[in-house]
């Protein structure tokens, strides 16, 4: 007879009507929350995630960025199963290097993010429940965002919100950036600047809406000069 | 070079318990051009002479990187070399991948020395037909390694291995006590000095003849980079 | 021994018409061209000392060691091809390690030696292989029994226990100088000092000029853990041996 | 009186479909929801353990730990066990917290209800019979191991035990809860009948301290009431002056 | 982001190859359920080194089997390691990482294994066995030191557990201890740090105490008896003589009944 | 009883009538809708004169906030107050009813109600709804017995304890508790602990967030002390954008003017009765 207490998510009636014995089941997956945005311009390409690694309802560590150099034009941002995010990671970083050894050139993004898909299809029946962003600078010195789903279908795009407040930034973005729908929009490109301003105020609607998402963000910016990274304190409750 | 009945197959030990077919292969080094490995307290470095089979010919790779922390230079079978780089390569990316930091240069080496062994033992192997420099930074510091095809490897505050590279030995041996103190550029020069001195008279050193590798560290990033540019900094 | 078996000596798989495997003699044959290895066993544990000798100036001291720890409480003298050597430590260190994990605890010496023994004898068997080039002392000390232990594999794969060993260029000087100690009523501090001064009164400074002392032991003192000797206490050694030498020169030059 | 539960409670739990507990449920992954989520949100509140009474020469010693659980978070370490039913009959709770509370408060009532119909104390023996009418009527819906002990006129001290399942027994000396179990052994090898009160006091308090220092869902400090014809005297022994066994 | 139970990969799974096929038993799996296990462990950085603490009780379901079981283990001279979970699965681990340190002594090469290195070999270990679907159902903390970017000695202080998931904190509590004790090591550094200051040894021990009594009282698996082992940056590990939980239960008097 | 064509009138209570139909549409795949739940962290307890209530603002669906600062301190009477976790409707629900129910009582008796009726109130509804109605709740009050404090879960169990907490944030705050309580605390000290707690529960429970509301019901004093907020949690950034649009912005794609048309209609007033 044991019972829900309380628990977040959708009340289950067939969870109440199979209640029984509290039993350890094995399940590989777990989400750690964490939300990842990347915006493109020119000669530019931003990309942040915030620091909160959570399960459950419990915060496991405040500062724990989700970013990753994969070299000196591409950033890669990771969030959900963080172990799946450990071992992507380190296999992309092996990968890359072999790369670097048999090819002596660095990866391009798009290099990058055609393998990444190739990655995360290699699982596709027990995928890496990660979601990647990619952001970095093509050959021309343009920024490009590619996006994927957990089994490796890639999509570029010029801005993306993925992680656990993917849901709730996208059209944010779609608004802000994209200007979809607008029948007044402003005229001027997006600047380095503004696109700074954007990613950090929509982190800070994302802490105060999603409870996986806050402590902290880390901003990674690509520019023809390499990679700069700057911080910022989110709500932490 | 001579020829007895015992010198058929490394599996065969001779009346004076020596493994000619090693010793074979230990020539085939000093086939190669010559190449010098120095190091210091702070950094090692590889020079190598390159040889073009001909002159429509590039002239060939002597010295490969295997990982940021390490690489090699080499003389002799190059087809043996790429063999034993890519596999250097692979236990470098191992070792990083479950350990997360770089693997220090004296396992590596303990490792290959084990695996050289393999083939001086065997009927249908032969003993690698190559002699590498090793230059690699770990958080012991600089190391220079030489190998040969015996399976033997020695850990070297100065080599110098390939054709006439007698001379650059002498060079090394004489100057020994005032490497360890040297900076980058001293060492460099000290090692191209070497370099020179397994040249034939006529020959000159420029950078179409040579490769300059150093291992250096910064903070606790180890770069195993081209130095080639400093070079002609300063005088021969 | 030192006989050549002209025709049947070719391979390891083959007998000679008087019924000798010549091919492993000439492997032991290998053995007498390396730098001398010696182990005593004391009272109170074992004492290795190997010569090492050195061919350049351009290698750096202490490296290619042929002293070698096989576990914890197993140490390792080696004398002959030095690479060969380095699969037979790796081989023992695999037997010890896989006793470890099937059976919880270190393994007995007698077990690792017979392992190693059996790896080595397998390169006897046949002809697409070669004997190992090298012999190999091992040496323990069991705590609880209060019980040294010391055996010496040759490229045969033949494995004895002894209590004063040596093997290497000049094993036979080297035996003559350990008949003149008590060995088993010694403990380790003294054997560490008297197998010094054996490695450095054999060492033909005639043909090989430069080389470089190596000490270990494994005892009570050590609580049943081989360590390699060094600092002060090898100092000590080294310096009792070269005292010795001395001494011993000057007594030849008196008699001349 | 029993409309309390009677009216309401046999059709409430068919509409909720409780009748429906089947052995599948054993097997049935627990939903995504609850997946990362710590067992104390999920489970219901209950007290693990440990409970004893003994008669002695002239009355009944009870006694219980105060540890009660939800998963195994520690909901309350200092919890009251021991329920007074009248003044000389106290019950002794272990199962759902919930559960045997209702109980408790339902059987007070009767009693008292009873007392002032007869107009002398209730009969030690009555209050088991109610206690093991509502167990067994409502054995399917209710997890609740009742232990009943006081002292009337007529037999002295007496302890009935009224498990899960909702039968009735008397016993000189009886144990309940999760916690008992390991302690069987212990009880058949020192307990005497026609033991002294303090004898008693003290075998009740060795018992329940090596229960609760082998059951996880068992601990605190330990109750102790001793009801005789005088009354209940009531004492509580802290976690820290508990005697001391083996602990390896 | 597709959901993660989109694709059935249950079916799949017996096809990773990881034991010779026995077709009808599927691959060996080891523990789907965890047995004895062990509860909560607590790690605390201070300036200069990390505190580890467990009880020494491995519990079999809520019995209370095992109660002199250290959970603590030195791996070398810088590194110990604590471990809630399956006490088996723990005892597997360290047999492997024992065997590693055995290896890594007779090499004699002056090369440790660091924390840091245990933690990540210990993450690709789990994260294996996970993948497997035979997961080693064990919480690790690792702490010992690590080099930071100028190539000093800094605190090192890992989690890793089951699935793999891993990360560094200088705060970081296992289990229960992740609801109970976490807030008040949390507390107790913020307070110190707000105004620059650095929790030193006795600081932390102070509070890791504060948190084993507070475990001690609301964890129904956990055991009074406790071990703390201190790994200072520079210098040995060291694990302490086993303490025990000096509560206060007074306010047992004013309890009475349940209304 | 139903007679097919006309619903029966309900006779007050939970209807039950679709459970069945719900469970098998959620073995074909289609969820519930998700409930709001307080996650939560709440907590209580007795000083030396009265009684101090906490508890955090945050309301959650799932992962999203739902409510940034909604109350979770329920008013029972005037001295008695109730915090309440688990599905926000439940525990709303739940003390209104109790609310009004004590209200009643004082009027049918005629004197203050004491603590415990409302205590044995409130477990005897959780009982009878056997856990489904998942409040869990922290009630604190004061009456001439004194101050209490009482700890009730959703199946219907209570603790009186001299300090209680609740909630997802439970532990957290209890952990503060443990620490920090001591025997005959002065309201300061009270006070600061329980805004400890709450704090512990805001910042390490992800389930509870934004502010600290705190009740103080002082035994000498006839009105319960409400600060909402007491504290405000958690740092956040400052948004530095403008996020206004420009008149115009959205597209006017059709315009269509739908004239009103008055429709005069003679009305014929009688007028000759009078």
């Amino acid at each position: 007879m044991a019972m829900s207490l309380m628990r977040p998510g959708g009340f289950s009636y067939s969870e109440l009507a199979n209640a029984g014995p509290v039993q350890h089941h094995f399940s590989p997956y777990t989400d750690n929350g964490g939300s990842i945005v990347a915006v493109a311009g020119k000669g530019f390409a931003l990309i942040a995630s915030d620091t909160r690694l959570s399960t459950g309802y419990s915060i496991l560590t405040r500062d724990q960025p989700k970013l990753y150099d994969l070299n000196s034009n591409t950033v890669l941002g990771c969030s959900g199963c963080w172990c799946d995010v450990l071992s992507e990671t380190r296999l992309i970083e092996a990968r890359m290097k072999l790369y670097k050894h048999e090819h002596q050139k660095e990866m391009s993004p798009g290099a990058v993010a055609q393998m990444l898909a190739t990655i995360l299809y290699s699982r596709r029946f027990f995928p890496y429940y990660v979601s990647n962003v990619v952001a970095g600078l093509d050959a021309n010195g343009q920024g490009v965002v590619y996006s994927y789903d957990p089994v490796g279908h890639c999509d570029q795009n010029l801005f993306h919100a993925g992680g656990s407040s993917g849901a709730l930034l996208q059209p944010l973005l779609d608004n802000q950036i994209g200007l979809l729908n607008m029948e007044i929009k402003p005229t001027e490109p997006l600047t380095l600047e503004r696109a700074k301003g954007i990613i950090k105020d929509v982190f800070i609607s994302a802490a105060e809406r999603d409870i996986y998402t806050g402590d902290g963000i880390l901003l990674k910016i690509i520019t023809k000069d390499g990679i700069t990274q700057e911080s910022m304190k989110l709500r932490h409750d | 070079m001579f020829r007895n009945q015992y010198d058929s197959d490394v599996t065969v030990w001779s009346p004076a318990g020596r493994l000619h077919q090693v010793e074979y292969a230990m020539e085939a080094v000093k086939q190669g051009s010559a190449t010098v490995g120095v190091k210091s307290n702070t950094h090692a470095v590889i020079v190598a002479l390159k040889r073009a089979a001909s002159d429509l010919a590039a002239h060939q790779k002597k010295i490969i990187p295997v990982d940021e922390h390490m690489g090699v230079s080499i003389s002799g079978l190059t087809a043996d070399a790429r063999l034993m780089v890519r596999w250097m390569r692979m236990e470098c990316l191992n070792h990083k991948y479950a350990d997360d930091v770089p693997l220090p240069v004296g396992r590596l080496m303990s490792q290959l020395g084990n695996k050289m062994q393999m083939s001086t033992q065997r009927y249908d192997r032969r003993p690698y037909g190559v002699g590498l420099l090793v230059i690699g930074y770990d958080t012991q510091g600089p190391h220079l390694y030489q190998t040969c095809p015996s399976a033997n490897y020695y850990d070297c505050k100065a080599m110098a291995i390939g054709a006439r590279s007698q001379s650059a030995r002498t060079y090394l041996e004489k100057h020994l006590d005032t490497f360890s103190s040297s900076n980058l550029q001293e060492l460099v020069a000290h090692a191209l000095r070497a370099l020179r001195d397994t040249l034939p008279a006529e020959m000159e050193l420029n950078n179409k003849v040579i490769s300059c590798f150093s291992c250096t560290m910064k903070m606790k990033h180890f770069y195993f980079a081209e130095t080639n540019s400093i070079i002609w900094h300063f005088p021969l | 021994m030192s006989s050549i078996g002209t025709g049947y000596d070719l391979s390891a798989s083959q007998f000679s018409p008087d019924g000798r495997v010549f091919q492993v003699e000439y492997a032991q044959k290998a053995i007498e061209n390396s730098g001398t290895a010696v182990a005593l066993l004391g009272k109170d544990g074992v004492v290795f000392a190997v010569e090492k000798l050195v061919t350049s100036k351009l290698y750096e001291p202490g490296a290619n060691r042929r002293l070698f720890s096989v576990d914890r409480h197993i140490g390792m003298g080696i004398s002959g091809l030095l690479a060969d050597a380095r699969q037979i430590v790796e081989t023992a260190r695999t037997e010890a390690s896989n006793y470890r994990g099937e059976y919880g605890g270190d393994a007995p010496l007698r077990y690792v030696t017979d392992r190693v023994a059996m790896y080595m004898h397998a390169y006897t068997l046949y002809s697409a292989v070669r004997p190992f080039g090298c012999s190999v002392i091992l040496g323990t000390y069991n705590v609880p029994e209060k019980k040294p232990e010391m055996y010496m594999i040759d490229p045969s794969g033949v494995y004895l226990g002894y209590l004063g060993c040596a093997v290497g260029k000049a094993k036979q000087a080297a035996k003559t100088e350990m008949e003149k100690l008590q060995l088993s009523d010694m403990t380790c501090k003294q054997l560490l000092k008297e197998a010094a001064k054996i490695i450095y009164i054999v060492h033909d400074e005639v043909k090989d000029k430069s080389f470089e002392l190596e000490l270990s032991w494994i005892g009570e003192h050590t609580n049943g853990r081989h360590e390699r000797i060094t600092g002060e206490v090898f100092t000590e050694a080294e310096a009792y041996a070269k005292a010795a030498l001395d001494e011993e020169s000057d007594s030849e030059i008196d008699e001349s | 009186m029993n409309s309390y539960l009677t009216d309401n409670v046999p059709n409430r739990f068919a509409c909720l479909g409780l009748g429906t507990n089947s052995p599948q449920s054993l097997t049935k992954r627990p939903a995504a929801s609850l997946r990362d989520m710590p067992d104390w949100l999920t489970s219901e509140h209950s007290t693990g353990t440990s409970l004893m009474a003994a008669e002695f020469d002239g009355g009944v010693v009870i006694g219980a730990d105060t540890r009660t659980t939800t998963g195994a978070y520690v909901a309350n370490r200092v919890t009251d066990k021991l329920t007074r039913v009248t003044d000389r009959i106290y019950c002794c709770r272990s199962g759902s917290a919930a559960d045997t509370q209702a109980i408790a408060d339902v059987v007070t009532y009767h009693l008292e209800f009873h007392e002032i119909e007869t107009g002398e104390p209730a009969l030690v023996r009555s209050a088991a019979a109610v206690f093991k009418d509502i167990c067994y009527n409502y054995r399917d819906q209710m997890s609740a191991g009742i232990i009943v002990a006081g002292w009337d006129s007529r037999h002295g001290g007496q302890v009935y035990s009224v498990p899960i399942g909702g039968m009735v027994v008397r016993q000189p000396v009886t144990i309940g809860g999760s916690g008992s179990t390991f302690i069987y052994g212990y009880v058949d090898s020192t307990f005497k009948p026609k033991m002294t009160r303090e004898e008693c006091e003290q075998f009740v308090l060795n018992g329940l301290t090596l229960a609760l220092s082998r059951d996880g869902s068992s601990g605190g400090c330990v109750r102790l009431g001793t009801i005789t014809k005088d009354g209940v005297d009531r004492r509580v022994v802290l976690h820290n002056d508990l005697p001391k066994f083996y602990e390896g | 982001m597709a959901n993660a139970q989109g694709p059935s990969f249950e079916r799949f799974s017996t096809s990773i190859p990881t034991m010779p096929s026995a077709a009808a038993l599927g691959p060996m799996k080891r523990t789907q359920t965890p047995v004895s296990t062990g509860t909560s462990v607590l790690g605390l950085r201070y300036d200069g080194g990390i505190v580890l603490a467990a009880d020494t009780l491995a519990s079999y379901g809520s019995l209370l089997r095992y109660r002199d079981c250290t959970r603590l283990h030195k791996v070398n001279d810088n590194t110990v390691i604590a471990c809630m979970g399956d006490y088996a699965d723990f005892q597997y681990l360290l047999s492997i990482i024992e065997q590693k340190a055995i290896t890594e002594d007779c090499m004699d090469d002056g090369f440790n294994i660091t924390a840091r290195s245990l933690h990540s070999w210990l993450t690709r270990v789990l994260y294996n066995k996970r993948c497997k679907f035979d997961p080693l159902w064990t919480t690790f903390l690792v702490a010992g030191s690590d080099m930071d970017d100028d190539g000093q000695k800094t605190e090192f202080l890992g989690y890793v557990d089951k699935l793999g998931t891993a990360y560094k904190d200088g705060i970081i509590a296992t289990g229960y201890g992740s609801m109970l004790a976490t807030p008040l090591m949390r507390e107790a550094v913020e307070a110190k740090t707000k105004d620059g200051g650095q929790l030193t040894e006795q600081d932390a021990i102070n509070v890791i105490n504060d948190c084993m009594k507070i475990l001690y009282y609301r964890d129904a698996r956990a055991h009074f008896r406790y071990e703390i082992a201190v790994i200072p940056t520079t210098g040995s590990a060291r694990i302490e003589a086993p303490v025990e939980v000096k509560g206060d239960w007074q306010v047992a008097h004013l309890i009475r009944g349940y209304e | 009883m139903a007679t097919g064509l006309a619903p029966e009138i309900p006779s007050g209570g939970f209807s039950f009538g679709n459970f069945q139909r719900n469970l098998s549409l959620e073995v074909q795949g289609l969820h519930p809708p998700k409930a709001i739940k307080t996650g939560t962290t709440i907590c209580g307890l007795t000083f030396n004169n009265g009684v101090v209530l906490g508890a955090d603002t945050r309301a959650t669906a799932g992962n999203v906030v739902a409510d940034k600062n909604c109350s979770k301190i329920h008013r029972l009477a005037p001295k008695i107050f109730c915090c309440g976790a688990g599905t926000a409707a439940d525990t709303e629900m739940t003390t209104r009813n109790i609310e009004s129910q004590l209200e009643l009582l004082r009027l049918n008796m005629g004197r203050e109600v004491p603590v415990v009726v409302a205590n044995r109130l409130l477990k005897q509804m959780l009982f009878r709804y056997q856990g489904y109605v998942s409040a869990a709740l922290v009630l604190g009050g004061v009456d001439k017995f004194g101050s209490h404090i009482y700890c009730i879960y959703p199946h219907g169990s209570t603790d009186k304890l001299p300090y209680a907490t609740m909630g997802s944030g439970s532990l957290a705050a209890m952990a503060v508790f443990e620490r920090g309580w001591k025997l005959d605390m002065d309201e300061a000290y009270a006070v600061q602990l329980v805004r400890d707690a709450i704090a512990a529960g805001i910042t390490n429970d992800l389930g509870s967030g934004s502010n600290v509301d705190i009740n103080i019901i002082r035994r000498d004093e006839p009105k319960t002390k409400i600060i909402r907020p007491y504290e405000e949690i958690g740092l956040r950034g400052k948004r530095h954008g403008k996020y206004t649009y420009q008149k115009g912005t959205t597209k006017v794609l059709e315009t269509e003017v739908i004239p009103i048309v008055v429709e005069e209609e003679e009305v014929v007033q009688r007028m000759d009765e009078d």
